[in-house]
């Protein structure tokens, strides 16, 4: 458990760090989502199921939805 | 006897109905908002002999103290809710003459930010603050941006630096509950020796930048100007006049009852004093009226910091009044810096040459707030001004005391600058119509004869504060007293 | 009671601002009757030494007591405040009706006239304060209402210095306060005494700072000039005759009620006078001289006379620095002469602006025959300015030189001696220029002014005559002043000052003069009349000359002369003030641009760094 | 040893995750990364908050009747509620700026923060 735990956490550090070196920016976005998405996993670890669920939801769904969005309405609208 | 709940859940739920009220009549938004905040001035005037006796503690939700959370309004608090909620009504007896594009939304966070402030003063939790602060942040962010153009960007700064914040300050929350187990403001207090010094230097500091952004302290503070260029006079106004009074609030609060240490304000007075000579030697050379408004506004903010944070009673009695003034002087040099601004079309202060003699309410407005902050006597800036001096000789801070009147001068020079070309330059625009003022001109220039003449009328609350805040074990006995 | 000297102006001013909107000569009528009964009412108190008035005001935990009281020094200063207003008042009435900011000037001119006689009756330092602020403000505001652009950086100058030492005092009188628990001049001057010598000194320095710069005194005089020169035209006399005079109150003050003389008793001396009560009187010779040169220079005949002003100032403080009863009762004298002299040039020149509209010299020529009487009250004047007896110019200066040779200081001496001589220079350039020379062809409809400006220039030469004849009249309110004070009083009088080698006879000369003056006019009413001949009615060189102008040498009218003081460093003083503001803004733009530069991102990194270092900070201590 | 690296894995990753997100935010100069990476630091906070609130071997704070467990071994559930008002509140600032970069590019047409500098000095 706790090698698991310590192993998202590492995957979740190189996700950070992806979202903010990709230059495309949506796949900044999905990696800043998969960064909420371990988040909500080691919440869950951590004995906090609601945290979990809260985080999968909202930081992990509805921020990633609202950042597309958002880059849609601007550069990604544009080029296309 | 009025519970004082009502401050800010009256608030709140006018300002969500708002959009109900938009749609029952197109001019009662705005007129919401003022019953609003009359209401709220009413709530403090009735609860304030007691107050003044003893400090009103509520538990919310029925438990006690320690575990529920609270709010506590003694005289420090009922002093900045009176100045949060004074400049709230100032400035909504101002909007009656502004028309604002989507103006339910506008009065809905207008409340909000009132709410959300007078929060902050009032609770007696310690992540209850981090939440109005928020509230509070996230309706300035919002309100900033109902300009238009260029206020986009001034929002967009203050949301991430403000966000930075926001993060800091969970931080230290986060620290200090796990070093002392709750969140309410007097048990940390109370526990605060027993943090390990390391772990309480770490968090304080944290609070420090969370906080400092709100008080707007140097060097976190290169929002303010932009935001208050940009924002609608309202906005600049609300956010100079109280938010940031809920901001030395909230940075007292902190480093005088939940971590009373003078290494932590000593940090204080020098970036405080930092503050008052950078903010001066800048607004200086502005040439844009707002702008120059704003790096004043953060010069006062400095100088009231680095003055209460000599610490001495007398010192956070002079900061207090400080406060006041300012809130008074500088709501009031915003609004009729808003109508000159739209008399002459532009915010260049070359621009506004010869006003003095089209929009009169406006200009004497002007003057008669800047001859209170360069401390004219008989103005209220001059009583507190004196108070300031005196406190900091009495400290034995010789250089700063130095520093404070050098500062002085520099105001002197800029604000009179603009002071003669109203009055003294010949017209060079063409006048365009503005709004009018005079109501809320009459009110503030009332209030600064008043504090200037006759001083006493504050005296009592202003030294009840300062007793407050410098004595953090009675605030503990009195949230705590009952276990 | 006291207070209704002062407050009953105050409150004046507000109503003559209203009444002013409706009429425009009703603020200046107001003006006048306020002063007016101002000093009827100070002339009942008299005498009475006694009256004393205190407050006591606990104010935000601090307690204070605000003293009022007469003495003859105060009463003296008053009542020249109450006089000089009436006169401006009824010669203002008139002049103001092109003036844009009548209504302004009345407010703002009462309110300094009350705050004045709340200077001078303040026996405390925070009540001085107050009013010291009041009328700074307030003479800021009508410094500004002067003629334009120039106007507004001389009353911006003005105000800068002047609030930079009014914050230095306040700063020295709370730490008195701290260390006696009243801001007493009394109890002040007591812990002053019994305090270290080099703090006292040190202290006092600090609170004579607003008192010098207000008399424009060397090197703080920069001011003086451009305020004096540009100020509305009505307002010049006050400023010039009785603002630098409160200067001078202030510094009587420093040295004699809070010992400051009897402190530096045992320092240092020279000639057995403390090294730095020379050091004030050279300060005054240096004044003199400096205000001297520059007068020469002008072309501006209001700066002119300003400059006049600042090397006016220099005798009273030699006078006042060498603490001699000679020196102090010239001073005075010299103080009063110069109030009413200096008021009479700058009335006579508002006179003739009043009809010009303007105040380059050059720009005028040959008005004596249009304004007889200015030119009258302009002679006189500068007759006594140049001190020259009969007039009362003459004595105060004579007392001032008996003073100075008695003790023998050369210097000192030289320099007073230059100031009078090169006095004429300045004084005889506008005479010619203005009044005498050909008469411009603009010029030609001017006529004198209206009888109500009239009446205060009349006043005012048969004051100058009379106190030029009977001196004694001063000397009895200085021989108050001087006991009031513990200086020994001076033999005198009605007619005649004892000096030390030898006394003045004012009555004997004056009837020498008369005598000579009545010679003089019987042989110009009986000799031959000349011929008057029309400006362009003659010929040079075989060329007709079809310009009058060329006739009238008054432009750079001192050039050789200038050019010697070219390079003088009094000029450059004023560039050496302005590089230094100009370097603080630099340093504040480079600041500006260096932190504030729009850049978000250095926003959030101020944030970590402040966190950072702060935490270094604490780590290490 | 590997209590050492469980506890301090979660300490160390979210204070990590709030240093990279600081990072994003001093260096990016896109807008959308800058709000990416104040999500990243309201993660790591609130991972934080959480993991100083966790006690070893303990049950999570829901109480049922089913499981009948002494109280003392809950897990601290104030910095849970903490965490998910944060969550919240977070979200709306980023929505609040998400908003906020769409006007401006409306207005500027890019995203380069350091091309929109209307506002300085």
């Amino acid at each position: 458990m706790p090698l698991i735990s310590s192993f998202l956490i590492l995957i979740m550090l190189i996700a950070a760090l992806a979202a903010l070196f990709f230059d495309n920016l949506l796949n900044s976005i999905i990696a800043a989502g998969l960064v909420s998405l371990i988040a909500s996993v080691l919440f869950y670890f951590l004995k906090a199921p609601d945290v979990a669920m809260t985080e999968a939801a909202i930081g992990a769904g509805l921020t990633t939805a609202i950042f597309v969005l958002a880059l849609y309405k601007t550069e990604r609208g544009k080029s296309e | 006897m009025v519970n004082l709940t009502l401050i800010i859940a009256i608030p709140l739920l006018m300002s969500f109905t708002m959009p109900i009220f938009k749609m029952l009549n197109q001019k009662l938004p705005k007129v919401i908002a003022l019953l609003t905040t009359a209401f709220n001035l009413l709530v403090l005037t009735a609860n304030f002999s007691q107050i003044m006796d003893s400090a009103i503690i509520i538990e919310l939700g029925g438990w006690q103290a320690p575990l529920a959370i609270n709010l506590y309004v003694g005289p420090l608090a009922l002093l900045a809710a009176f100045l949060i909620n004074g400049s709230a009504f100032i400035l909504s007896i101002y909007n009656l003459t502004q028309d604002y594009k989507f103006d339910d939304k506008f009065y809905l966070l207008f409340l909000m930010i009132t709410a959300g402030a007078s929060g902050m003063v009032m609770t007696g939790d310690l992540f209850n603050l981090f939440v109005f602060i928020e509230i509070t942040s996230i309706a300035a962010y919002s309100l900033t941006a109902f300009a238009g153009r260029d206020s986009y960007e001034a929002s967009f700064k203050y949301l991430v630096i403000g966000g930075i914040g926001s993060v800091f300050m969970l931080l230290g929350i986060g620290f200090t509950y796990s070093a002392v187990g709750s969140l309410n403001l007097a048990e940390i207090a109370a526990s605060a020796g027993l943090i390990n010094p390391l772990l309480l230097q770490i968090t304080a500091l944290l609070f420090l930048i969370g906080v400092g952004i709100e008080a707007e302290l140097f060097p976190l503070n290169f929002w303010v100007p932009d935001l208050y260029t940009e924002a609608p006079t309202a906005v600049s106004g609300i956010m100079s006049g109280a938010v940031s009074a809920a901001g030395i609030y909230a940075l007292a609060r902190i480093f005088f009852t939940l971590f009373p240490a003078q290494s932590f304000l000593n940090y204080l007075l020098y970036l405080g004093a930092i503050t008052l000579i950078l903010g001066e030697l800048i607004a200086y050379q502005q040439k844009n009226i707002k702008r120059m408004l704003a790096y004043s506004s953060l010069a006062q903010m400095g100088l009231i910091v680095a003055v209460i944070s000599l610490g001495t009673e007398g010192a956070v009695r002079a900061g207090l009044f400080q406060l006041v003034n300012h809130s008074i002087l500088k709501i009031l040099l915003f609004i009729s810096a808003g109508v000159l601004i739209s008399a002459a079309g532009s915010k260049n202060i070359d621009d506004l040459a010869g006003l003095g003699s089209k929009k009169k309410t406006a200009a004497f407005g002007f003057t008669i707030a800047a001859m209170g902050i360069l401390g004219v006597p008989f103005l209220n800036g001059f009583i507190s001004k004196f108070m300031i001096i005196s406190s900091s000789l009495n400290a034995d801070q010789f250089l700063l005391t130095v520093l404070i009147l050098l500062a002085a001068v520099i105001e002197i020079a800029y604000y009179l600058k603009v002071v003669q070309k109203l009055y003294f330059e010949d017209l060079k625009i063409e006048v365009k119509k503005t709004a009018v003022i005079t109501i809320p001109v009459v009110l503030l220039t009332l209030m600064i004869f008043g504090l200037g003449i006759y001083p006493q009328l504050i005296a009592d609350p202003l030294e009840k504060a300062a007793a407050e805040l410098i004595n953090n074990g009675s605030y503990i006995m009195t949230v705590l007293g009952g276990m | 009671m006291l207070t209704n000297y002062i407050f009953i102006p105050i409150a004046a001013a507000f109503i003559a601002y209203i009444l002013n909107k409706r009429n425009r000569k009703a603020g200046a009528v107001i003006t006048a009757l306020v002063s007016a009964y101002l000093l009827l009412s100070l002339t009942a108190l008299y005498g009475r030494w006694d009256i004393t008035q205190s407050f006591n005001l606990s104010l935000m935990g601090y307690k204070i007591d605000f003293l009022l009281a007469v003495n003859p020094l105060s009463w003296l200063f008053a009542v020249m405040t109450a006089a000089i207003s009436i006169l401006i008042a009824l010669f203002s009435i008139n002049s103001q009706e092109n003036f844009k900011f009548s209504s302004v000037f009345n407010l703002n001119f009462l309110i300094i006239i009350g705050s004045m006689i709340g200077i001078v009756f303040a026996r405390d330092f925070l009540t001085l304060f107050i009013f010291w602020e009041l009328m700074t403000w307030t003479s800021f505001y009508l410094i500004s209402a002067g003629k334009k652009k120039m106007a507004g950086r001389a009353a911006y100058r003005y105000i800068i210095l002047s609030a930079g030492a009014a914050y230095a005092f306040l700063m020295a009188a709370i730490f008195i306060f701290q260390q006696t628990g009243s801001f007493a001049f009394d109890s002040a001057a007591e812990f002053l005494v019994a305090n270290s010598p080099a703090q006292s000194i040190m202290l006092l320095l600090v609170i004579s700072l607003p008192f010098i710069v207000k008399a424009g005194i060397f090197p703080l005089h920069i001011w003086v000039k451009d305020a004096h020169g540009n100020a509305p035209k009505e307002f010049s006399p006050f400023l010039s005759g009785m603002m630098l005079k409160i200067g001078i109150y202030g510094m009587i003050v420093v040295f004699y009620q809070l010992s400051f003389f009897k402190i530096i008793e045992n320092t240092i001396a020279y000639r057995g006078l403390p090294l730095l009560s020379y050091l004030f009187a050279l300060l005054g010779a240096v004044t003199i001289i400096t205000g001297t040169i520059l007068a020469i220079r002008q072309e501006d005949m209001k700066k002119l006379v300003a400059y006049s002003s600042i090397s006016q100032m220099g005798y009273i403080i030699i006078g006042i620095a060498i603490a001699t009863p000679l020196g102090f009762s010239g001073s005075m004298l010299h103080l009063m002469n110069h109030l009413i002299f200096k008021s009479t040039i700058f009335l006579a020149l508002a006179a003739v602006i009043y009809r010009t509209g303007t105040t380059k010299m050059y720009e005028m020529g040959g008005l004596i025959f249009r304004m007889p009487l200015t030119f009258a009250a302009y002679l006189t004047a500068i007759i006594a300015l140049a001190g020259i007896p009969p007039t009362n110019g003459f004595i105060s200066k004579w007392v001032i030189y008996q003073a100075l040779i008695e003790k023998g200081y050369l210097f000192l001496a030289i320099a007073a001696f230059f100031g009078s001589i090169a006095s004429f220079m300045y004084v005889f350039k506008p005479l010619s220029t203005v009044f005498l020379g050909q008469l411009k062809p603009q010029h030609q409809n001017i006529k004198e002014v209206p009888l109500l400006m009239k009446i205060p220039m009349l006043i005012l030469i048969l004051v100058i005559v009379l106190f030029g004849v009977f001196p004694g009249i001063q000397m009895n309110i200085i021989n108050q002043i001087s006991g009031y004070l513990g200086i020994e009083t001076v033999n005198y009088t009605l007619y005649s000052i004892q000096g030390a080698n030898g006394a003045w006879n004012s009555l004997l000369i004056f009837n020498i003069f008369s005598a000579g003056f009545i010679i003089a006019l019987l042989l110009f009413s009986f000799a031959k009349k000349s011929k008057l001949v029309g400006l362009l009615d003659t010929y040079s060189s075989g060329e007709y000359i079809t310009d009058a102008e060329s006739y009238h040498y008054a432009y750079q009218y001192y050039r050789p002369f200038d050019r010697l003081f070219d390079n003088l460093a009094a000029k450059s003083l004023t560039d050496f003030y302005e590089t230094l503001t100009k370097n603080l803004v630099r340093s504040g733009e480079g600041l500006r641009r260096a932190l504030a530069a729009g850049k978000l991102q250095n926003y959030a990194l101020y944030s970590v760094l402040l966190f950072v270092i702060l935490a270094a900070v604490g780590w290490i201590i | 040893m590997l209590n050492f690296l469980e506890e301090w894995s979660f300490f160390g990753g979210s204070i990590l995750l709030i240093l990279i997100g600081l990072y994003g935010v001093i260096t990016r100069k896109n807008m959308i990364k800058i709000l990416i990476s104040l999500a990243l630091m309201d993660t790591g906070v609130n991972l934080m908050l959480v993991a100083l609130g966790y006690v070893k071997a303990a049950n999570a704070p829901i109480l049922n009747s089913v499981v009948q467990t002494n109280t003392a071994a809950f897990v601290d559930p104030i910095p849970q509620a903490l965490v998910l008002t944060s969550i919240v509140i977070g979200t709306a600032v980023l929505g609040l700026g998400l908003a906020l970069v769409i006007k401006i590019y409306d207005k500027f047409s890019t995203l380069d923060i350091s091309k929109i500098r209307g506002l300085k000095w």
